[in-house]
């Protein structure tokens, strides 16, 4: 598992950040943190779109990870970051394993749509129900870590950030597996996979249900990042398409790529929101429209071609 | 060694400790004050931009020391201000994460703004783990204070408890025969909250008139109200509460008006002001209507010099009269200005909460008494009027305004709005 | 026709779509190393006999049994679990993978059943049965070529390598020739069928070839209109008026447009 | 309820029902239409409602600023409707998803969602923050008095607007040459091909009508509305629900879904407004469970 490149690049990077973290000023803190949580749930598209699914829906994950924790915090108080995630993941990979059973038999657009269609159910559900926080959405206590309150970001930074990486290990495992190598293939040719003795319908379920996984943890660590929930940021189908637009920006090449394409997004929305109050959607759309257009490899396919396919793979 | 060089070296020292700690011994000449407000989406014609330019006004006036007397002294403390428009929009986990970058990134001065009750809701409990002075401008919900003790949090408007409770103490005062009345408002907490409130005021206080059965909640920008407006002509209820406002409210007028809706029933709308200029001879004649408070059209004649600067410096530079939210953005800057002149241009977070706790200060159309949330949050008058169209100058005027005083429609200090409410209003003073 | 046991028993198979019949009144028994030869002229049922048997259509009535089991209802991979293989008449590999990556699939999918795919995919052992089927079928050359770009001679042997690396007992081979060209389809041939023969598949081939038929079969079914009209060995049946008439005569007919 | 008979409330819902089902034909049936013949999800459809508002808006009060007659004002929507689906629909299918054709579909989706995110800014930019009102046209139409409560008759013109788009695009479909070219593209873009179709043609008209629809809807509402920055967020939702409902493709199954939310939420605000809200949700999650393709999914080709 630790063995090849990535996974000792990974490794490596998750020893700089924690130390440099400690220095970094808060606000650099808190892109990292929003960055690598939002990382995980592009991880998890990564492993869909590879086998050329493409979910306009996400954020029905992301929202149910992010509703877990709020909804724990206020009617339990569970504060533990750790149960918090747990919770996130479960609750999103549970649906996402039911909802899988419809999915798995749907490709292409129709895929993509019918996310959509299914995230926008959970939208107009918590937007309208006042229990659930209608529009406003709730405030999320500070997390606890096993029973202490910690001070400063710093802590809950390098939980997200272990988490980030060593979920990265665990995928850019599974991509080696034979069930994870069924990408490319089930794209080209989903009746010789059938022939050749494989279910596609299971590859295809297993895939979703990650992803939802990711997504699901993803949403528990931005809710708690940010201490706030509410459905236009983290259920909307706006939410979906930012989700697709990082995964596009950081390219399908590598498990590392996520982070590094959710880093950029974050990067680039502050400061166009900073430059342009009034136009940053227009420059966040040109970004979007320019990656699609002239970069389909993402963020990672530039930095192969700067290290000269040095770190490819 | 000669003293020279141990007194030189103790002053670098000094210089560098002082530095280090973020300059505090040095009067600042500048502060930077960010303020969010709609600049997107549809809140922002009506809202939005009369409040950003309500606040840039009244901030170049401070700046260049032209305010009306008490405030004619220059700047905020001494210190010259530069306002950072930031958009309101996107929702409130996006606000919170631009609200630490600017905490954080952009280390502005103080936060002074907001007008979704999502937004407040949302940012109080940040703005009080960053220990940043943050002033909340128009938005309306109690909760902010009710809810939690605040250090570093203010908002310089009443809350909607007091909108709501005066309405219904205006229609009391007006229709004494209302048998029934119902509702349209948006299916969120500002909505919810404000029918909540006008609805368990009139029971306490018309127990002769009943809400009914059926009072509709559409989905905020919903934008087509033909089968709600057919619901309402069918109702009972002689009397329609709204809380809608920007675009929902100008096309629910729109629509209403065109089907006779407002001849047929009492329209009472609680953030109605924000229209009346902008609508015309197309508002109808005979609404109730409100501003969140002593703003806007409500104040518009009130003759005093403070009142009178800005109503026609505004309408010099932005070619209209100001509606509430430009009253609303300007005095939360006002009261920035009063916190810096009190605690000095270099004054800590927690030095300009000290200067603005429990203050009580002239604002350009009323006095404004910092008295509930532990001298967090603002009381004021608050008032309604019926309107009616001026042919002659070819504007909207208001009739039989009445205002309500603070301690009439807002609960005392330590009560909950609800329960004030439900226990028959004790202790209003009206 | 040889006296061991049949492994595959196919009783009064039926298909209809609507009112065409696809096949009717099939009934043939396939014995274990017999190589049998489908002939029929275009639209005859071959094709279709090939997709029931694998589980891709399923027939309107009828049994088809592999070795005692029945096979009807299953999915096509649960009959490939089961031990039964085909290749296709338009090859159907992985277009935009190399050979060896196409290969690495097929032997991953054949190794690893269940939760062992959630294993490493690229192990030695792996690697090891890859050097073994690139060498046997000859594609050692176009190992590293991604498969778009190969002639379509190669891409049916990798189309054919890629059904037998799950062990089967029977494999059914759609038109293996078809697209090749007339000098290189014995050299393909050989290949293929030497390689079978040394891992003691039973062969089912649909071909429209007769040469080829009469080179490498042992026995021959003809089809006609969904039926079969002859079943015995080749030079029999290539010389019977019937299989003369329907089948080559049509062939024949259809080659000199 | 006043005075009225059990009839007359039944008319009501019934009128408020095909009212609101109307609306959401117009702003899904250019929706459905581009997504039946190219196979894309147009997230900018949005956009194009709210430039047919915005432009409506700004030319009804630009005319009735320089004296022009209020009827005009029908004159100016349906000029809006096509300037916008012309001009619009032409320079994004020709200036960017021409070039997409050949891609992914999916990517296609997202292309369209940035340039809906470039489209919305761009309205800031050209229209400003501050609503536009073009009540002229509604204003001229007068109120009528029907089942006991007055109706606005430019709303009720609604529905005959949209039975004449539903009417029209039944029409071209069935009834012209050029429907019979489209079915065929429909059904199978190569087939259409190997028929000589001129497929990138039938791509661009679509596309341009698609857009037109689209404007078509945001310019008629306009007058009844408030014409302000992200109006056009709302309508995708609307107008996605009812396509799913609908079955993806299908104009007869954009007519259904529409008069299935629509009359169902009419019946919700009369007698339970409390579940108004969710009847859009309530009723896109039963059709997702028990037929995700919609109502009235389009037969696919099977293709292998």
């Amino acid at each position: 598992m630790f063995n090849d490149k990535t996974a000792k690049f990974i490794l490596l990077a998750g020893l700089v950040l924690c130390i440099g973290g400690a220095f970094a000023p808060n606000w650099i803190v808190n892109q990292f943190m929003f960055g690598f949580a939002r990382a995980l749930a592009i991880l998890g598209l990564m492993v869909l779109w590879r086998t050329g699914l493409v979910s306009f829906g996400h954020a029905f994950y992301f929202g149910l990870g992010a509703y877990a924790v709020a909804i724990l915090d206020i009617e339990l108080g569970v504060t533990d970051v750790f149960l918090r995630l747990l919770a996130g993941a479960v609750v999103a990979g549970t649906a996402g394993f039911l909802v899988g059973f419809i999915m798995r038999n749907y490709r292409d657009i129709f895929f993509a749509m019918l996310n959509t269609a299914i995230s926008m159910v959970l939208f107009g559900i918590v937007v309208k129900t006042e229990s659930l926080g209608s529009t406003d959405g709730f405030a999320i206590s500070m997390s606890t870590i096993l029973g202490f309150a910690p001070e400063s970001k710093y802590p809950l930074f390098v939980i997200i950030t272990l988490i980030g990486l060593t979920s990265a290990l665990l995928v850019n495992f599974y991509l080696k597996t034979t069930v994870g190598k069924l990408t490319t293939a089930i794209r080209d040719n989903e009746i010789r996979v059938e022939y050749l003795g494989f279910s596609v319908a299971h590859a295809i379920h297993l895939k979703y249900t990650i992803s939802t996984i990711l997504a699901g943890g993803a949403g528990a660590l931005m809710a708690m990042s940010l201490g706030q929930v509410d459905p236009e940021s983290m259920i909307n189908w706006t939410v979906s398409g930012e989700l697709v637009f990082v995964t596009i920006l950081s390219g399908p090449g590598n498990v590392i790529a996520p982070f590094i394409g959710s880093l950029v997004f974050e990067v680039l929305r502050t400061y166009a929101f900073e430059l342009a109050p009034q136009a940053w959607q227009l420059i966040m759309g040109a970004t979007f429209l320019t990656i699609i257009f002239f970069v389909p490899g993402g963020i990672w396919s530039l930095l192969e071609k700067l290290g000269g396919k040095k770190n490819a793979k | 060694m000669n003293n020279k060089f141990i007194r030189g070296a103790v002053g670098f020292a000094a210089v560098s400790a002082i530095t280090l700690s973020g300059g505090m011994a040095f009067a600042k000449d500048a502060i930077s004050i960010a303020v969010p407000s709609f600049l997107t989406g549809g809140a922002a014609g009506p809202f939005g931009i009369p409040a950003m330019n309500g606040a840039k006004m009244v901030a170049d006036a401070i700046n260049a020391g032209k305010l009306p007397a008490p405030y004619n002294t220059k700047g905020f403390g001494g210190a010259s201000a530069t306002i950072i428009p930031l958009d309101e929009g996107g929702g409130a986990t996006k606000q919170v994460a631009e609200y630490r970058n600017l905490v954080e990134k952009r280390n502005v001065d103080a936060v002074v703004g907001y007008i979704s009750s999502g937004n407040c809701q949302a940012l109080a409990p940040v703005a009080e783990e960053l220990k940043q002075f943050t002033i909340f401008a128009t938005c309306g919900t109690p909760r902010i204070f009710e809810e939690a003790a605040r250090k570093y949090v203010f908002r310089t408007m009443g809350h909607a408890t007091a909108d709501n409770v005066a309405a219904a103490m205006y229609v009391k005062e007006k229709y004494p025969n209302l048998k029934g009345y119902t509702g349209i408002n948006q299916n969120y907490a500002w909505g919810q909250d404000s029918w909540r409130d006008f609805d368990l005021t009139l029971k306490q206080i018309m127990p002769g008139s009943s809400p009914s059965d059926k009072t509709q909640f559409p989905k905020i920008f919903a934008g087509q109200y033909g089968s709600e407006i057919s619901a309402m002509s069918l109702d009972k209820a002689e009397l329609i509460h709204t809380s809608f406002w920007g675009g929902d409210l100008e096309a629910f007028i729109f629509q209403g008006n065109a089907r006779g809706l407002f001849k047929k029933k009492i329209g009472v709308f609680t953030v109605g002001g924000t229209a009346a200029y902008r609508l015309g001879k197309k508002l109808p004649n005979g609404l109730v209507l409100g501003a969140r408070g002593p703003y806007g059209i409500l104040v518009r004649d009130r003759d005093t010099a403070l009142n009178n600067w800005f109503v026609s410096t505004y309408k010099n530079l932005y070619g209209t009269y100001p509606s509430g939210p430009a009253y609303q953005y300007g005095q939360a800057i006002l009261a920035t200005k009063i916190a810096y002149d009190k605690a000095g241009s270099d004054a800590t977070n927690e030095q300009l909460a000290d200067a603005l706790r429990g203050a009580t200060f002239e604002s350009f159309s009323t006095t404004i008494e910092m008295k509930l949330g532990n001298g967090h949050q603002a009381i004021t008058e608050n008032g309604y009027g019926i309107t009616e169209y001026d042919a002659e100058n070819g504007e909207n005027v208001v009739k039989d305004v009445k205002f309500y005083p603070a301690s009439c429609v807002l609960p005392p200090e330590g009560q909950n709005s609800v329960d004030w409410i439900k226990g028959g209003m004790k202790g209003a003073k009206c | 026709m040889q006296n061991n046991p049949p492994i595959l028993e196919v009783r009064d198979l039926l298909k209809t779509f609507g009112a065409v019949v696809a096949a009717k009144d099939i009934n043939v028994d396939i014995s274990k190393g017999e190589v049998v030869g489908i002939i029929g002229a275009n639209g005859a049922g071959k094709t279709c006999f090939v997709n029931m048997v694998t589980g891709y259509l399923a027939p309107t009535e009828g049994s088809i049994k592999f070795e005692g089991k029945e096979l009807i209802g299953l999915e096509t991979r649960k009959i490939t679990h089961a031990g039964i293989s085909r290749s296709f008449q338009v090859s159907q590999v992985f277009h935009s993978m190399t050979v060896s990556e196409n290969l690495m699939i097929a032997l991953a999918i054949a190794n690893n059943k269940g939760a062992q795919a959630l294993s490493l995919m690229d192990t030695p052992e792996l690697r090891r049965q890859l050097d073994g089927v690139l060498d046997r079928y000859k594609l050692e050359d176009h190992k590293d070529s991604t498969v778009s770009a190969l002639a379509q001679g190669v891409r049916k042997l990798l189309d054919i390598a890629m059904a037998v690396v799950s062990k089967p007992r029977i494999l059914l081979l759609d038109e293996p020739t078809s697209g090749i060209s007339v000098e290189e389809k014995f050299d393909f041939m050989d290949i293929v069928m030497g390689a079978l023969k040394e891992d003691g598949v039973t062969v089912l081939f649909v071909e429209h070839d007769m040469e080829i038929v009469a080179r490498y079969v042992n026995r021959v079914l003809a089809f006609y209109q969904g039926e079969i009209i002859a079943d015995m060995p080749p030079k029999k049946a290539l010389a019977d008026k019937k299989v003369q008439e329907f089948v080559i005569g049509k062939e024949h007919h259809k080659k000199k447009k | 309820m006043v005075g009225g008979s059990v009839v007359e409330a039944a008319l009501t819902i019934l009128l408020d029902g095909l009212q609101f089902s109307s609306y959401l034909f117009i702003v899904s049936a250019g929706l459905t239409i581009i997504f039946g013949v190219m196979k894309i999800l147009n997230v900018a459809h949005g956009s194009f409602y709210a430039w047919g508002a915005y432009t409506a808006a700004f030319f009804i009060g630009k005319f009735s600023d320089m004296g022009l007659p209020d009827a005009m004002g029908f004159l100016i929507i349906i000029a809006a409707a096509i300037i916008v689906g012309v001009i619009l629909g032409f320079i994004i299918e020709q200036g960017i998803l021409k070039y997409m054709y050949h891609r992914d579909e999916v990517l296609i989706v997202l292309a369209t969602f940035g340039l809906f995110l470039v489209l919305e800014d761009i309205i800031l930019i050209a229209f400003g923050t501050d609503p536009y009102f073009a009540y002229q046209p509604m204003a001229l139409l007068d109120a009528v008095e029907m089942g006991g409560i007055v109706r606005d008759v430019y709303g009720l013109t609604l529905i005959g607007v949209a039975a004449l788009v539903a009417v029209g695009c039944w029409w071209l479909l069935n009834k012209t040459k050029w429907g019979t070219l489209l079915k065929a593209v429909i059904f199978d873009r190569e087939v259409g091909i190997a028929m000589g179709i001129n497929v990138p043609l039938v791509y661009t008209l679509t596309f341009i009508g698609g857009a037109i629809l689209g404007g078509l809807g945001g310019a008629y509402i306009a007058p009844t509305i408030s014409v302000a920055p992200g109006l056009g967020t709302e309508v995708i939702v609307l107008s996605f629900a009812v396509v799913v409902v609908g079955g993806m493709g299908s104009i007869a199954g954009a007519a259904i879904g529409s008069l299935i939310i629509g009359i169902l939420r009419a019946i919700a605000v009369h007698e339970l407004p409390q579940v108004e809200l969710f009847v859009v949700f309530a009723v896109m999650a039963v059709v997702l469970v028990f037929r995700p393709e919609g109502l009235f999914a389009p037969a696919k080709p099977r293709k292998i």
